[in-house]
């Protein structure tokens, strides 16, 4: 009797194990079927515009020409320049918040930055378009073009939907991502060190400067670069804000002026697009997913990097 | 084999002091035997105090450093066999102090004393010896003395049979050689009893001796 | 004085360190064996493969028997049941906390499915009372169990096992994690359990083992170095290495 | 002087750190303060219970949680599933790794593609033409399953991992099967952990918009069946804050504010039934 039940669950014990084991393959088909759906459906654009599909200038969906340029710029500009603005900030509130805030305050200091990381992008998109973008015209664009427009990165005319818009969106979006991962490394700074350099005479700054950022340098490179991702693949605020534009910075320098991204592009024209264009969409999307996973890859290993890292 | 412990050091140490007592106190008694010295009591039974005063010492310290460091093995036979040795030599100092007792209750100025003084070197030695097989771990020297230990008997029955051997002597000779003579082969077994001890500190075997 | 667990010629590795060494002894039926030895002598992986725990961590291999009653559990028996029948408690209090105090101590019966409700409240309320738990925690059975001090918990996961009705209780350090009044308690509770069952339990504290055990078993690198009853082992020990150990003057 | 002059920088140092902070925090409460004065504006009882073609928001809210609760449907249980493989047979070995991997990739694909692979394998497959698209809120759910995944699978894996050992080996110990360990005891304990991140994963879906724009699409009526377009609140806001007309980008604010409460509340119960997430420095 003992004997049967013991063989009883045995058999439980391997069923089970490969019915987890199908489900960890289904999420791994999935995973495959994204991409494979994604190479295949964008096989006719990468037949049918090659090289220049990297670095044509032109989207023209009546005539069969695309050109993916402006949108890789627009993307990789927009993501790069926001993600630059966003360290010092990120680190500024996270020395903030590790160092000098006071016990009481960082339960809803944290509890901000995690908020801040939770409001739904579409959300920070209708601020930006309704509250942000007027606000900006007139407060910022118009007389830093009438002060210094001569400058080609500061011409006018002011759209108020611009490409600057979408970096200080994406900035404010970013900022939690890195902010998070720092005040975590910062907060693991090995303590006998620390209070060896307090008791050494050394001050909160200091220690800060000399122990806490170096140790946790390779982490905040790593959300640095998750950051980036976040920035890379956002949609909707940027669709929102961006003011969709298919020639910046091909047609002036002006960080005022309209602009797209990958994202954008895709949101906006792949509900109409058909034949070809839904392909060089793909292909696009396609890009995309490439910079998108190979960002996330450098990033975890990074952070894999760090995490195994010993102290003391 | 294994080193001492400092307790251990301290409770040699001061068996040790106790043989030195009995070491004093049994030269006294074989001067006043050969010479034949009487009113010694006193002096004897300050030794006997103070000897019983160490014996104290040494049960104190036992007990407490069972208490206090939980001795297994060769360090628990040392400890309880430490506590025997203390107790057999306080019963030999006691029974060198039985000496001069019978000494000053008998006169016994004529009397051939030579045999039992003989004796009492020899059983003052296996006591030596017994210490130094102690301090040693030495169980074969135990072993012999053990075996020595047969020849005391038999002399100290040869003395008991002096009133058939020597029927001249004086009743109160006889009477006190016999008792010494019972006195130190009591002694002599003690120093059986220490060896015996030493034995099992080493080999952790008891032998039936006692 | 019967034997019931018969080791024959036990190795056990880690990858290629060889943890056990030829390992043979006859652990005698319902006394308390007590296993001690420095750290890293084998003693825990002595004890894990006699309930087959060795087998799980990586790299790990066996060989040799082990005969629980002549019957050897590296044969033809399966691995769950020869854990159900040789219980086990860790050095460190392990209560399942996601149950009651109640049902913690049934946890393994009620997990395999095999008893009512009733009856397992009832087994429940036995064990409690076995291992002198049920009068101090009766009124908080529906609480979780690690709600319970350290040596409630302990007490608890010996109940745990006992519940089982295991033949043979293997016990790895129990009380290490304890203070000195559950320690005495849980001491306590081994020398009544060998009336039902045999224990064999590790302790690196000697005079624990001294205190509570029958029989003694002395692990040098993976070896077993000396066997006999407590008393022999602590007051004569054969072996120089044991008698280097129990004194303390190791290393 | 030398002191002095440290002393200065030090005190420079936190005034920076927390001017920057407030420059943050400062953006952060005027999102709230907007969306908070202007959804109130279009609040009312009838706003939230009509549906759009009544001019309320009833059915996108409806239709949020419909299609929220069939990506849970789909994504919790695969990432549990998942993350219990990780967790406690996937210790070592090729697939293991490669199951890990892939879990990591897929939280770091945009929600754009996955709304992408939705839209090009559901609803072209499912149309008749290029012209006449059948759009499904199933598709919808998809691609938002497939962003819940990653989420609740890390969250499944870490909190059964973090378990110790001890429990484990005290299940083994009893004889229990590895599976009744694995489910009823491992992550019995872990539920909590697993409850945690799939909330969090919810309040994340909720707030994603690309992945519906092309594939629930919108609807201005009650939801009939969930193999039809649907309305959610993601693209209502997004539709009508582009649509310019001042009464409709009053009802995206409306909308918003809804959203937003949906994903700070989640946010927020998690904050308070899990301990503080960052430790204390000292």
């Amino acid at each position: 009797m003992k004997a049967r039940k013991s063989h009883f669950f045995k058999l439980q014990d391997s069923l089970f194990k490969y019915f987890l084991i199908a489900c960890s393959l289904i999420v791994v088909g999935l995973f495959v079927a994204i991409f494979l759906m994604l190479f295949e459906t964008s096989l006719p654009s990468i037949y049918q515009n090659g090289w220049s599909f990297l670095t044509g200038l032109v989207w023209d969906p009546n005539n069969n020409i695309f050109g993916a340029l402006p949108a890789i710029a627009g993307t990789l500009i927009s993501a790069a320049v926001a993600t630059l603005v966003a360290i010092p900030l990120s680190i500024g509130i996270a020395i903030f918040f590790t160092e000098y805030a006071p016990a009481r305050s960082k339960l809803v200091l944290s509890l901000f930055i995690d908020l801040l990381a939770a409001i739904p992008s579409v959300i920070y998109g209708i601020w930006g378009l309704w509250i942000i973008a007027p606000l900006i015209k007139t407060n910022v664009e118009q007389p830093i073009i009438g002060a210094i427009g001569f400058i080609p990165l500061f011409s006018g005319p002011a759209y108020g939907l611009s490409i600057f818009l979408a970096i200080v969106i994406l900035t404010i979006m970013v900022i939690p991502i890195i902010t998070a991962i720092t005040i975590e490394l910062l907060s693991k700074t090995p303590v006998p060190l620390k209070e060896g350099m307090i008791s050494l005479g050394a001050t909160k700054s200091e220690t800060i400067r000399h122990l806490g950022l170096p140790f946790a340098r390779l982490g905040i490179v790593a959300a640095v670069i998750l950051g980036l991702g976040r920035a890379l693949g956002e949609t909707m605020a940027v669709t929102m804000v961006i003011g969709n534009s298919y020639y910046w910075p091909f047609s002036g320098y002006s960080i005022f002026a309209p602009a797209t991204t990958i994202t954008s592009k895709i949101a906006g024209a792949v509900g109409e697009a058909g034949g070809l264009e839904f392909s060089a969409l793909l292909e696009m999307a396609l890009i995309l997913m490439v910079i998108s996973l190979a960002v996330n890859f450098i990033s975890r290993s990074l952070i894999k990097r760090t995490s195994k890292r010993g102290f003391g | 084999m294994t080193t001492d412990l400092e307790y251990l050091n301290r409770i040699n140490a001061m068996i040790a002091q106790m043989q030195e007592i009995n070491e004093t106190l049994g030269a006294i008694v074989q001067d006043a035997l050969k010479n034949k010295k009487q009113g010694l009591r006193s002096t004897a039974y300050e030794f006997s105090k103070s000897i019983q005063l160490k014996e104290d010492d040494v049960m104190e310290m036992c007990v407490g450093s069972i208490i206090r460091y939980q001795p297994f093995a060769s360090d628990l036979r040392a400890v309880t066999v430490a506590m025997k040795l203390s107790y057999d030599l306080s019963r030999v100092c006691r029974y060198l102090y039985n000496v001069i007792e019978t000494l000053d209750e008998f006169e016994v100025k004529s009397c051939d004393v030579k045999e039992v003084s003989a004796l009492l070197d020899d059983a003052r030695e296996m006591v030596r010896q017994s210490l130094k097989a102690y301090f040693e771990r030495d169980a074969k020297k135990a072993a012999e003395i053990i075996k020595s230990d047969d020849s005391i008997d038999q002399r100290y029955r040869m003395i008991l049979s002096m009133h058939r051997t020597k029927p001249t002597s004086k009743t109160e000779c006889i009477l006190f050689n016999g008792l010494t003579a019972r006195i130190i082969e009591r002694l002599a077994d003690h120093a059986c009893y220490i060896s015996s001890e030493v034995i099992y500190l080493v080999t952790g075997r008891r032998t039936d001796y006692r | 004085m019967q034997t019931k667990l018969d080791v024959q010629d036990l190795n056990a590795w880690f990858y290629q360190k060889q943890a056990l060494k030829n390992v043979n002894v006859k652990i005698p039926e319902k006394m308390v064996t007590a296993v001690i030895g420095p750290s890293g002598c084998g003693k825990s992986t002595f004890i894990r493969c006699i309930n087959r725990m060795h087998e799980l961590v990586p790299g790990a291999k066996v060989s040799g028997k082990v005969l629980l009653d002549g019957a050897d559990i590296y044969g033809t028996m399966d691995p769950m049941d020869v854990r159900r029948k040789v219980g086990m408690v860790f050095q460190k209090p392990n209560p399942f906390p996601n149950m009651s105090v109640a049902d913690n101590v049934v946890a393994g019966l009620k997990l395999l499915g095999t008893y009512k409700k009733q009856e397992l409240s009832e087994l429940s309320d036995a064990n409690l009372k076995s291992v002198g738990l049920w009068e101090e925690v009766k009124d908080d059975l529906k609480k979780s169990g690690a709600s319970l001090s350290g040596g409630q918990q302990q007490r608890l996961c010996i109940a745990r096992a006992l519940a089982m009705n295991p033949e043979v209780i293997l016990m790895d350090e129990p009380s290490s994690a304890l203070d000195p009044a559950s320690t005495a308690k849980i001491e306590e509770l081994v020398k009544k359990l060998k009336n039902e069952t045999t224990v064999i339990i590790i302790t690196h504290n000697v005079q624990q083992a001294a205190r509570i055990s029958d029989m003694t078993a002395f692990f040098y690198l993976g070896e077993l170095i000396e066997f006999d009853q407590t008393a022999n082992i602590f007051e004569s020990p054969k072996n120089q290495l044991t008698e280097r150990y129990i004194t303390g003057r190791f290393g | 002087m030398h002191l002095l002059s440290r002393k200065r920088k030090e005190t420079f140092v936190k005034i920076l750190c927390f001017l920057v902070t407030a420059a943050v925090i400062i953006p952060l409460l005027w999102i709230i303060g907007d969306v908070i004065y202007n959804g109130l504006a279009a609040w009312n009882i009838s706003f939230l219970v009509s549906p759009v073609i009544q001019g309320g928001i009833g059915n996108a809210i409806l239709g949020t949680f419909i299609i929220n609760g069939m990506a849970c449907l789909f994504g919790i249980p695969l990432g549990v599933l998942t993350g219990m493989y990780l967790s406690e047979y996937g210790q070592e070995g090729w697939f293991a790794s490669m199951v890990r991997t892939t879990v990591e990739s897929l939280s770091g694909i945009p929600s754009l593609i996955l709304g992408l692979f939705a839209y090009a394998t559901i609803i072209i497959a499912l149309s008749q033409s290029a012209t006449d698209r059948h759009y499904t809120a199933i598709a919808s759910a998809l691609a938002l399953g497939l962003m819940m995944i990653p989420l609740v699978g890390k969250a499944t894996e870490e909190s059964m991992r973090v378990i110790s050992n001890d429990i484990r080996e005290a299940a083994i110990a009893l004889g229990v099967p590895k599976w009744i360990r694995t489910t009823r005891i491992v992550l019995a304990i872990a539920k909590g952990g697993v409850l945690t991140g799939s909330l969090l994963a919810f309040a994340r879906i909720s707030g994603e918009t690309a992945p519906l724009l092309f594939t629930a699409l919108f609807s201005n009526f009650w939801p009939t069946g969930i193999n039809q377009p649907m309305a959610s609140l993601q693209v209502l806001i997004y539709n009508y804050a582009l649509s310019g007309y001042p009464n409709l980008v009053t009802q995206a604010w409306g909308a918003a504010l809804f959203l937003a409460l949906i994903v700070v509340a989640i946010n927020i119960i998690v904050r308070v039934y899990t301990k503080p997430k960052y430790k204390e420095g000292f």
